[in-house]
């Protein structure tokens, strides 16, 4: 370790100095601490206190121990660039959180002296991150698709100074919209189809200095990290090499199959047809009347059936609704009024969802005579020349409402995204193929894997993992970007069901994004949740036993095994979570500002009374999302909770490893609770799976405890909201009258 | 007082000893005290209310108002026509709306009413009286001329529908209307708060051709009356005042309740607090006779 | 006097919600220097008064914890609260522009510890609870402010209690002598994401939001089921505190609606199927929510979180618009009379609490920003770059759930990078 | 014309035919004029259903529905539709269109009393009010006309007294002095509306 010089400072403002002995606090920081000198101040976090830490760090202070609030308050006034701040939670953590009486001073006082061991403890073992040296600096952009949301992405980032590879399976660019005749108006006044302005764009892109094209082309391979993809692009047939900074993704949509709904009459008619076979027949007459599909003859009567094969929960269709396909049904309602006010456009729908100023579209489609009959359409018989619509009226309640001589049937069909391989199957099948013995499941592994989009070389699988029926999503709504690749985004119909309007909206955020992660990655800074730190993992190879699980419980498929099959780290695909850390059972995972050590060290280095003293200790390992904000604002409440807990606060409970429940049971803790966010469907996680995981290590450690005779209550695991501040303080009091009735760690003292 | 002037439609049944002569009496007297000059429409015809879809078809309906306005443009030009019966005014300001906002129609009323030698230009604005009172006078105005304050009688405010929609009095709201209630107590009388049936419909002409069905109306806003203490209803709307007045017997016999409140019109209050004579205020024109008024206007 | 330090390379951020936060933070974390103007005395917007989201249930104050972290660690944002845009002028890469910052009565020294609110005495209504409660004349306006600063109101200040404020203060951080002023900001590009706020629903007469204590808004139901909010997470009706077991959501109070506000505000039926999860999980099986509607518009897998509710059978959905609302004086209930058009039958259906389900109105509509810009009938920008360098940013562009807020804040976040990598371009 | 179900025939002969008919098709079924008409519960088919039975062509119910002659133009609908349709306007076109078509059930009260008020009123250009109630009351025979008139008599000799029922009206009553100009101008508007709505 470069000369670490650390020094201590106890703040003695907020009542910290009426409720504390900070000369004691400080004593402790210089003899048990080992700090290079320890000083106390009476308002620290005001101007010259602030200064009095400047000076000392002109005069080579590199880590810096500050006993007096949360981490979470006045973060700036004690930031300083370069040094290593440890934060001793005082306030919020000690005196707020306990009666202000004698009979508790002593107990107190132990609270606040522990938290300044271990603060000392941890900035001891903390090396200043530096960002990680052999990062890529490339800051091109690929963008896989060349429909509207590829276009834009390309276009966006382009005006941004940025150079950009596009590539396009098909033999053009516009994918989706150059299948359509015209498009739902983006502003006002929404009275009519408005033109999609695709072959505008497409010329746009073409002509832009900025962007490389490929068309007629895919993405055969995809390596390496943010900052210096490898790409291989099958061009045509011959392999072109590209490198890039950072990927989105805009491989849009494919629409449902007509002819999996027999009972709506697809594949039975050729006048029963999807919207992108509407589209399709009105680009053909070009403005012209539609004319019958069977014989030509004239169109006097169309029905559109919205939500065909969607918004099913009988599990054989669409279950979601694709949300663009009512006012798709109206802007082709008027694409016939538009021709002939004669003809009869009838939307049967069972919820009209238009939202937003879409209702003006609505209103405008009601004015050109388009009629809307609220019906759950039961089945749709091709007779003749014309076909029969069966519905039940919800609003007359008629059960055998029916439009029998409809001319044409439009089925208003949902958005299949393409999302390329669906990683948590194809993992599936691999794992059960156990290289080559299970030929089924080889098999099935290969033809998920044919489908791939990126062709990821990422260990974990070829593309982006799916959230949920089969689109690429994010599962946070306050954070619409949050991937769970870094640096390859998402954007338009492959992540979710959407207009064109949201999509370019969507596909400029993407760019952004995109922009955001080759700079980042430059520099090596980490992208969001923990944005802009600068660590990085890096592990011990001498003591790996290569048993994969790091590469395997990653959330981000950050590692990769290199030929001996040790974990190969991408830094910067890497969201610095510590899950690795948490997997790894020999301990050789870590990073330099937050180690097996630096927690490990906040954990031993409590001073623990023997049995006698009647003073058990509880550790908890509090995730600094959700659970330890929760315990401030109890402490901002003022609610109290039991004096022999010790918080260290951990990125993620999948940071958390095993051998910090040994050494706390080893050095005495009579119990540990881990405290992390909700996981499951809803999960809650912002690193994905790290509770869960946690959760699921942790089963295994009730064997251990009973292979060592301890009662199984001494570890447990809570899912803690940052909502539940009353909750919190109650679970610790609970869990500590447990541990009273349990009684003291037996192997106390040893 | 301000002196105004306006030309005045009084319609069918503010005639002498017609439904509502009361009203017309009423209404002269105040305006008399107010210092408003009233010059009639010469030759008006009937609006045909709201009930003429029976026999007549939307243009023919129009026109009848059209004809008025006219009448109203020729002999009384510069001047807004007035009406009191929230019928005629409403027939006439929706009749106009529909000309200025449709040339077509006021290209075929003009066709109809050259047949009677008349043209509609849309000069004249179509007013209800209680817009003259609240605009053009204004409440603080009407309260300072009260000689007799109308102490100790409780009126419940009902304002009706015709009156208060489609287009509202003053901008005010259509569910809870005030400008009655304040009226009322400007005129040192006690207005009932959050009279609940003050916007309800009577029945309107249906009175007359489904009698069951309106008198469940009319028995719930003379219900809601008595249960808020009023001693009397005060009303802007002939329609209103008749139906409510008239059928309290039949309610009673349907219903057997023994309803028996006066239904007055605020020309009667303002004529009375004003210091008109009982007769002024044609307080002997009621089959429930506002004995608690006839007192006030005595003394 | 506040310094400030920004020239036409900076981007200012015009309002503080999770648009506002988004735009800064995506912008500042890819190297521009952002300058974020908040009208209020702490960042969140009304994303920091909503309990959970839908369709997940989790609680937006966790994605806010995350984005304060972020702004904390990133010394590229500058945050001015108690800060509003007066005036703009110039054209794009070259704005300026004039923020009124109007008196905290609270200096950086502040260190949160709570002894000034046990000063005071006089109480003002709660602004961050929708004014349902009351908080001290000193106060931090929720457990999850930031910046982490107690305020004082202008009504205490002169008087004898406004002394005793100070005096409790043991750090000199109030500072009575606070004046309104008036900083000129240079500016590159603007992004401008005031937000929404809730349609006035005592303007929805038939609904008697002002004449009945049991008529209540969505917005100030969820501050009821938060428990930081006035009841501590209770739902209890405002007449008589009674328990609200049987509530009625009424969707479309005043969106879709050409007496009030035309467009559809896309979140209310989502928020309302929430909201119905908020009464089952309080009552249990005691709960009975009825949500009155005309299309429930749950797109996307939101329809799986629709079908969720459906299958739950406290939860009854009734496809009419709600004709008229009365509330019994003596019970306090509240009568909703109406047609259920599906089959047709009157109802007049009694209830504990009625929670109108009110739309998006712009919170500055376009005529309300101090520039030229394009806005539609309902006041909401033009997104895009019609609006020269400002760039609407969230609902101040259109009425978005959030998820959509912050793909239209991320967006312009980009828009606005890219006048100033034009700007430094040019000037290097 | 046939019933065609689900087709637009009958609305458009609506548009065509029917008072504000255009602003039928405006409706989006949210259903607050049907709760808000206070002879609501009267109504076979409310508003809005009509509005959807138009739409579902279902032109012989409609028309021969006494639905909307309980309409007591009071006004309530109309300032609450979320679409501004003049839905009271509507009902009359509608009411007058099943008149012209001949349509109106047997014995529908307020059709025969719209009809003889719109007679009354013609005859002389203003409504004699004793004529309208006499034959109000007699519309169903003799017999019947004096039970009716026997009923209300304390009424009758009540308003007399009050000075608000003159029997001299039984003569002639109040009249507008153009008479002729003023059935000319009734008669013209009559053709007039007739051809543009082809009601003839």
């Amino acid at each position: 370790m470069a000369e670490q010089k650390v020094a201590a400072y106890i703040c003695q403002g907020c009542g910290l100095g009426d409720r504390l002995d900070t000369a004691d606090l400080a004593k402790i920081a210089q003899k048990e601490g080992k700090v290079a000198f320890a000083k106390e101040h009476e308002f620290l976090c005001n101007a010259d206190g602030v200064q009095l830490i400047k000076n000392d760090i002109a005069e080579g202070v590199t880590h810096v121990v500050i006993g007096a609030c949360s981490r979470r308050a006045k973060t700036e006034a004690f930031s300083f660039p370069g040094v290593h701040v440890s934060r001793a939670n005082l306030r919020e953590g000690v005196i707020w959180v306990r009666p202000d009486s004698d009979e508790h001073r002593e107990t107190t006082q132990e609270m606040a002296a522990d938290y300044i061991r271990m603060s000392c403890a941890e900035a001891k073992r903390v090396n200043i991150p530096a960002g990680n040296p052999n990062h890529g600096g490339n800051k091109r952009i690929l963008v896989v698709g060349g429909g509207m949301s590829g276009m834009t992405s390309a276009l966006e980032a382009s005006r941004a100074g940025y150079q950009v590879v596009l590539v396009e399976k098909s033999g053009e660019l516009g994918g989706w919209a150059n299948k359509l005749y015209k498009r739902i108006p983006f502003n006002e006044p929404f009275n009519g189809p408005q033109d999609t302005g695709v072959a505008e764009m497409a010329a746009a892109v073409q002509a832009d200095g900025n962007i490389t094209v490929y068309t007629n082309a895919v993405v055969s391979k995809t390596g390496g990290a943010p900052g210096r993809f490898a790409v291989e692009i099958n061009h045509n047939g011959t392999p072109v090499a590209e490198e890039v900074g950072a990927i989105v993704q805009a491989t849009g949509f494919t629409t449902y199959d007509t002819a999996k709904l027999p009972e709506l009459g697809g594949g039975k008619s050729p006048n029963v047809v999807d919207q992108a076979g509407l589209e399709a027949l009105m680009k053909a007459a070009n403005g012209g009347a539609i004319k019958r599909p069977s014989d030509g003859g004239e169109v006097k009567n169309v029905v559109f059936v919205q939500c065909a094969g969607q918004r099913d929960d009988t599990g054989t269709h669409l279950p979601y609704c694709s949300g663009f396909c009512c006012a798709t049904s109206v802007k082709q309602a008027m694409y016939f009024k538009d021709a002939n006010p004669d003809v009869d456009t009838t939307v049967l729908y069972t919820d009209l969802r238009m939202p937003g100023n879409n209702e003006d579209f609505y209103r405008s489609a009601q004015n050109k005579g388009v009629t809307f009959s609220k019906g759950k359409v039961k089945s749709v018989e091709a007779n003749g020349n014309q076909c029969k619509v069966a519905f039940h009226d919800l609003i007359l309640n008629d059960e055998n409402a029916a439009i029998a001589d409809a001319d044409l049937v439009v089925l208003a069909t949902g958005q299949v995204p393409n999302a390329g391989t669906d990683i948590d199957a194809w993992t599936q099948a691999e794992t059960e193929s156990n290289n080559g013995q299970n030929a089924e499941a080889a098999q099935r592994a290969q033809e998920l894997k044919v489908v791939s989009v990126l062709n990821l070389t990422y260990r974990q699988g070829p593309d982006v993992p799916q959230l949920k029926h089969g689109f690429a999503d994010s599962h946070f709504i306050c954070f619409p970007y949050e991937t769970r690749r870094t640096g390859i985004y998402m954007a338009g119909p492959v992540r979710r069901p959407m207009d064109i309007a949201q999509a370019t909206e969507d596909a400029t955020g993407a760019a952004m994004k995109a922009i955001q992660a080759v700079e980042n990655a430059a520099v090596g800074r980490a992208a969001h949740p923990r944005s802009g730190d600068l660590s990085f993992p890096s592990v011990r190879k001498e003591g790996c036993t290569q048993c994969k699980r790091c590469t395997v419980e990653c959330p981000f498929g950050a590692i990769d095994e290199d030929e001996q099959r040790y974990p190969l780290f991408n830094e910067e695909r890497c969201r610095r979570c510590g899950t690795c850390m948490g997997a790894c059972p020999v301990r050789v995972i870590s990073f330099e500002n937050y180690s097996i050590d630096t927690v490990g060290s906040q954990i031993k280095s409590v001073d623990m009374p023997d049995e006698f003293d009647e003073k058990p200790r509880i550790l908890i390992l509090a995730c600094e999302n959700d659970a330890y904000p929760a315990l401030d604002m109890a402490g901002m409440n003022r609610i109290e909770y039991n004096p022999f807990v010790r918080v260290v606060p951990v990125r993620c409970l999948g940071s958390v490893n095993l051998i910090f429940i040994t050494d706390a049971l080893n050095s005495g803790y009579d119990g540990v609770m881990l405290m992390g966010c909700k996981h499951g469907d809803d999960y809650q996680c912002h690193f994905v799976k790290g509770s869960e995981i946690a959760n699921y290590r942790l089963s295994k450690v009730d064997d251990t405890l009973k292979s060592l005779n301890l009662e199984t209550e001494r570890v447990a695991t809570y899912e803690v909201a940052i909502t539940d501040i009353e909750r919190v303080p109650k679970l610790i009091n609970e869990y500590a009258a447990k541990i009273e009735e349990i009684g003291m760690n037996p192997f106390k003292g040893f | 007082m301000a002196n105004k002037t306006y030309s005045f439609y009084p319609g069918c049944s503010s005639q002498g000893k017609a439904s509502s002569s009361n009203y017309l009496t009423s209404t002269n007297s105040m305006c008399q005290k107010l210092g408003i000059t009233l010059n009639e429409v010469p030759d008006w015809n009937c609006c045909g209310a709201s009930i003429g879809y029976g026999g007549g078809g939307e243009l023919p309906r129009v026109v009848l108002s059209a004809r008025n306005l006219a009448l109203s443009e020729q002999h009384n030009a510069g001047q807004d026509m007035v009406a009191t019966c929230a019928a005629c005014w409403l027939a006439s300001r929706e009749a106009k709306e529909r000309l200025d906002h449709s040339p077509e129609m006021k290209a075929d009323a003009n066709v109809a009413l050259k047949e009677a030698g008349l043209e509609y230009k849309g000069q004249a604005q179509a007013r209800h009286m209680v817009e003259v009172l609240l605009e053009d006078i204004g409440m603080e105005a009407l309260q300072s001329g009260v000689k007799k304050p109308l102490k100790g009688i409780k009126f419940a405010g009902y304002v009706g529908c015709q009156t208060n929609r489609p287009f509202g009095i003053v901008g005010e709201s259509f569910e809870n209307p005030m400008y009655l209630d304040n009226m009322i107590e400007a005129m040192g009388a006690e207005a009932v708060s959050n009279y609940d049936q003050k916007v309800t419909c009577c029945g309107g002409a249906l009175a007359f051709s489904e009698p069951e069905k309106s008198q469940k109306q009319i028995k719930d806003i003379i219900e809601s009356a008595y249960d808020h203490g009023a001693d009397m209803i005060v009303t802007p709307c002939p329609l209103c005042q008749a139906n409510v007045e008239i059928y309290q017997g039949e309610v009673n016999k349907r219903y057997g309740t023994k309803f028996n409140i006066p239904v007055t019109y605020y020309s009667q209050l303002i004529t009375v607090a004003y210091g008109g004579t009982a007769a002024e205020a044609a307080l002997g024109g009621h089959l429930v006779a506002p004995a608690k008024l006839a007192d006030i206007a005595n003394k | 006097m506040t310094e400030v330090v920004a020239t036409n390379q900076t981007i200012l951020v015009v309002g503080g919600g999770i648009s506002g936060m988004t735009a800064a933070l995506e912008a500042a974390e890819c190297g521009k220097d952002v300058v974020l103007v908040e009208k209020n005395p702490v960042l969140g917007g009304r994303v920091s008064q909503l309990y959970r989201y839908f369709p997940k249930m989790c609680h937006p104050v966790c994605g806010l914890e995350i984005n304060q972290r972020r702004i904390k660690m990133n010394p590229r944002i500058r945050v001015l609260t108690m800060a509003e845009v007066t005036e703009i002028s110039g054209q794009k890469g070259d704005y300026t522009a004039s923020v009124k910052i109007s008196p905290r009565y609270v200096n950086e020294n502040c260190t949160g510890c709570g002894d000034c609110a046990q000063a005071a005495e006089t109480e003002i209504p709660d602004a961050y609870n929708y004014n349902l409660g009351k908080v001290k004349a000193a106060f931090l306006p929720s457990k999850m402010a930031h910046p982490q600063r107690y305020v004082v109101d202008p009504s205490v200040v002169g008087t004898p209690e406004g002394e005793k404020i100070k005096a409790a203060c043991k750090y000199n951080a109030v500072d009575l002598e606070m004046k309104e002023e008036t900083l000129q900001l240079k500016a590159g590009a603007i992004v401008w994401a005031t937000g929404w706020k809730p349609y006035d629903a005592a303007k929805i007469q038939p609904y008697g939001y002002d004449r009945f204590s049991n008529v209540i808004t969505n917005v100030e139901f969820e501050r009821l089921a938060d428990p930081h909010g006035p009841t501590g997470g209770k739902l209890l009706r405002p007449s008589d505190g009674k328990e609200a077991k049987n509530v009625a959501f009424i969707q479309c109070a005043g969106s879709r609606d050409e007496n009030h506000l035309r467009h559809c505000s896309r979140f209310c039926c989502t928020a309302s199927l929430k909201q119905t999860q908020y009464v089952r999980e309080k009552f249990g099986d005691e709960a009975s929510s009825t949500v009155y509607y005309i299309d429930i518009r749950a797109i996307d897998r939101f329809e799986d979180f629709y079908a969720k509710v459906r299958a739950d059978q406290s939860v009854k959905l009734v496809k009419s618009k709600v004709a008229k609302i009365v509330q019994d004086p003596k019970s306090g209930d509240v009568v909703l009379h109406g047609v259920d058009t599906e089959g047709y039958h009157r109802y007049a259906n009694s209830h504990d609490l009625v929670v109108l389900a009110v739309g998006m109105e712009p919170s500055v509509k376009g005529a309300g920003v101090p520039a030229e810009v394009a806005a539609d009938a309902s006041g909401f920008l033009i997104p895009g770059d019609v609006n020269g360098g400002i760039f609407g940013a969230g609902c101040a562009t259109n009425a978005l759930d959030v998820n959509r807020a912050v793909q239209s804040a991320t967006a312009s976040a980009l828009r606005a990078i890219q006048v100033i990598n034009k700007v430094a371009s040019v000037e290097g | 014309m046939s019933e065609m179900k689900y087709h637009n025939n009958f609305l458009r002969e609506v548009e065509e035919r029917v008072e504000e008919g255009h602003m039928v098709k405006m409706c989006m079924q949210c259903g607050v004029c049907s709760g808000s008409c206070p002879f609501g519960p009267h109504w076979a088919h409310p508003p809005q259903e009509l509005f959807m039975m138009i739409r579902a062509g279902k032109r012989e119910e409609v028309l021969s529905s006494d639905s909307m002659w309980m309409c007591t133009s009071c006004y309530q609908c109309i300032v609450r539709c979320p679409r501004k349709l003049p839905i009271t306007h509507i009902m009359h076109g509608l009411a007058y269109l099943a008149k012209r078509e001949g349509k109106v059930p047997k014995g529908q009260p307020t059709a025969q009393f719209g009809q003889m008020f719109w007679d009354n009123l013609t005859k002389t250009g203003r409504v004699n009010e004793l004529k309208l109630s006499l034959s109000l009351y007699f519309k169903d025979g003799f017999g019947q006309g004096i039970k009716n008139a026997m009923a209300m008599q304390s009424v009758g000799l009540g308003l007399m007294k009050a000075g608000r029922l003159n029997p001299l009206e039984i003569l002639g009553g109040h009249s507008i002095k153009d008479k002729s100009g003023f059935q000319a101008m009734l008669k013209k508007a009559r053709e007039i509306e007739d051809t543009r709505r082809k009601l003839a």
